[in-house]
């Protein structure tokens, strides 16, 4: 196997275009690629198109934020494809002003948007939002009497994923639910980068326990 | 009849009523989490979080949290024996799938042809659906849980919703804490009005259609 | 977590109906639920339909079989939705004579109905098949300039699937290659009957290790 | 020229030469299988077996089999260090996803257009497609790997397919036991002439329309 780049969160941050679209992993904060976002923030890189299932936490009153949030609150995001903005009173105050735009998705359809994107299908059939305003613009199908709407892939030009556990050859395990979007959003993504906690070598993560294949990965963060 | 006074606790002590042993249920954010601690001792419900775990357990205690296990409120949480860990694409598979049995969740409005409304309120409040409407339309049995009364005092339980619709035609059972009512598709079916309510006093009080249930019962809370 | 009842071979192919709809494990006979098959062709369970990656390994020379083939020689399969049948010639035999039919998905799209009967998925769009006999009389569409079928969704009445590792709850732990079509399988089957090489108790599997969750498995087979 | 006589090996030294350190390769059953045994020292492939693993080894020592570890052919195989498994899902995911950066699988026959047809000769032999249609549609390159020419004589590399297709306008690459061909898409170019053979004689034992490519090379193998 081959051994990938262990670069430092600066580095990644460097990797990462003005406007590219950027995939990033974590629920609320957990299991956030947090070195990387903070890396963004020093290096100010801009303009971004972030997918990602919610805009983490940003509690005004005490100026606590969790996972993303910092992004949003230096102004680093141009546009958010996401399930929920709700714990981050900020998107909804720059979604308002007009300063960021918010595309918001079904969190199930989300997860199947990056997936196909990543596994080379050009879309599936949901039944989620059928009915609702998540219908509108949309292909709808009938599928044994029930109605479905077509959902497209959402590729992403950068996926910023954080693990607890890497190999040198970018085999990736996630811990209980630090796990949820960032097994999905490394296929999806042209570059990926992965942050972990506990960089191993080859051959110590037992291969039926690996989460994200090795080939999936590109460049690895410790922190 | 007493004045009214909201009480979310009747409504979860309710619910938790529902469920038999070895149902998969997922409960919500804020009301809905209530249910867990009524389920009787001698049934066992497994919980789904929808960000990424079967075998739900209760809080930590202080100083147990762990920074990777949390449930999809973002709180510390624990697992039981027995459960399990999986990402977002297969926790959706299992909520769309079908393999929920149960799902609880609070709304802004529902009406009495199963249409619910809790994930905004155009040019107020935003936040997103994040996982309802993937829970809504694929669990086996929608809940809804909510007080009978917004705070204006008009009632929850619509004819026809004004507000954005999480999914349509989904909702099969109201709890409120008035009463337990059933989703016809025209009107809500009171099945059970909660002691020291009246069938009346709950129709008159209503926005919507209620009808009344043939075996409609009386339940007197613990 | 709530146990699962532990039943014999012979007691589980009592509860597959004849003329049932069964996902079959396995890949050329790997990870293949041996003991159950076995317990099928005992009861002479027939007039099956049966939805497998192959119909595994027959060599007339040596009456050598691998997974499912004995269903096949037993001649309790109507119908076969599979990938492939090079491997065991009394498929294509049965299949000229008219007494089988064939139905034949390409391995991937194989995998992705199955997994969109189990997750709710009323179809998704692969570019296999296209421009082949595959393509006919389905849905084409175009995303992005390229041209993808519509797949409709494979559900079964029962899915028989064999794993290295099970505890009593019904988690399940596949071993290397063997792992392939079962875990995809269980969510898609309304009865689930997994064997296991091992059953332990439950809390005994790390919950980051489970590949197929206990919910999706009704009764436990030792062998 | 020297009487024809069929030379798998030289196909397989041949296209072991397209790799470089990294890339994603699937090596299809039969004479596909061969090229393993040519990637240089130097350079380290990454061999994906489409029933579920990355990093496929050699062959086991006898006695070493696992009955839990084969690959697509049903052989037992071995894992590297860094390899890992995944299920049926997973594995086509990588390979109509294009993380495969190379398919190599053998052919009835490939036509000028880059249609590929090896999955079935009707009313004679219908094995299936397996995962070849999936392989074919999604790796980024696709090299066929055949002999010139069919049992019969005839060749196999054709202005139309006359079976049915395994895939459509997919092929990249043909290399036979003459030569190394591009696929323009209305012809092959000939890019490589094999030792002890030459364009013209290839040219006229081939149905199909060849070019030669401005650049065309001899190789003499080792």
């Amino acid at each position: 196997m081959i051994a990938k780049p262990v670069i430092s969160a600066r580095e990644a941050a460097a990797l990462i275009q003005p406007g590219s679209v950027v995939h990033i992993g974590g629920f609320l904060g957990c299991g956030s690629p947090d070195a990387i976002i903070a890396a963004l923030c020093e290096a100010h890189i801009g303009e971004l198109t972030i997918v990602c299932n919610d805009t983490a936490i940003y509690d005004p009153k005490t100026g606590r934020t969790t996972g993303l949030a910092p992004l949003i609150l230096n102004h680093l995001v141009r546009k958010v494809i996401t399930s929920h903005i709700g714990t981050n009173a900020e998107t909804q105050k720059l979604m308002s002003s007009g300063e960021i735009e918010v595309e918001l998705v079904p969190q199930g359809t989300l997860a199947e948007r990056i997936r196909a994107a990543g596994f080379g299908l050009g879309g599936i059939l949901t039944p989620t939002g059928a009915g609702t305003e998540v219908e509108q613009g949309k292909h709808v199908f009938e599928v044994n009497s029930r109605k479905y709407l077509l959902e497209l892939p959402l590729p992403g030009d950068v996926a910023i994923i954080k693990a607890k556990k890497g190999d040198r050859a970018g085999n990736l395990v996630y811990a209980k639910t630090a796990r949820n979007f960032n097994p999905i959003m490394a296929p999806a993504c042209s570059l990926v980068i992965a942050e972990v906690e506990e960089l191993v070598e080859i051959g110590t993560i037992d291969p039926d326990h690996v989460h994200t294949p090795s080939i999936f990965v590109d460049y690895l963060v410790t922190a | 009849m007493p004045e009214y006074i909201e009480n979310k606790e009747i409504i979860a002590q309710r619910i938790a009523r529902f469920f038999k042993t070895g149902d998969v249920v997922n409960l919500g954010i804020g009301l809905p989490t209530l249910v867990g601690n009524y389920i009787p001792k001698e049934v066992t419900v497994i919980l789904q979080s929808e960000n990424g775990l079967i075998g739900l357990g209760p809080e930590p205690a202080p100083g147990g949290e762990d920074k990777d296990l949390t449930n999809a409120g973002g709180k510390a949480v624990t697992i039981l024996p027995g459960g399990c860990f999986f990402d977002s694409a297969t926790s959706f598979g299992i909520i769309r799938g079908g393999h929920v049995d149960y799902t609880v969740l609070g709304v802004l409005e529902v009406d009495q042809e199963g249409n619910l409304a809790n994930y905004k309120i155009p040019g107020k409040m935003v936040p997103g659906m994040g996982g309802a409407m993937d829970l809504v339309a694929g669990s086996r049995h929608v809940i809804a849980a909510t007080t009978h009364f917004e705070k204006s005092g008009a009632s929850k339980l619509k004819r026809r919703c004004s507000l954005p619709l999480t999914a349509a035609h989904e909702v099969d059972y109201v709890v409120t804490d008035l009463g337990f009512f059933v989703v016809s598709g025209h009107s809500f079916i009171l099945k059970e009005v909660f002691a020291p309510w009246t069938a009346e006093w709950i129709i008159a009080h209503t926005e919507a259609d209620v009808e009344l249930a043939e075996d409609i019962l009386l339940w007197e809370p613990a």
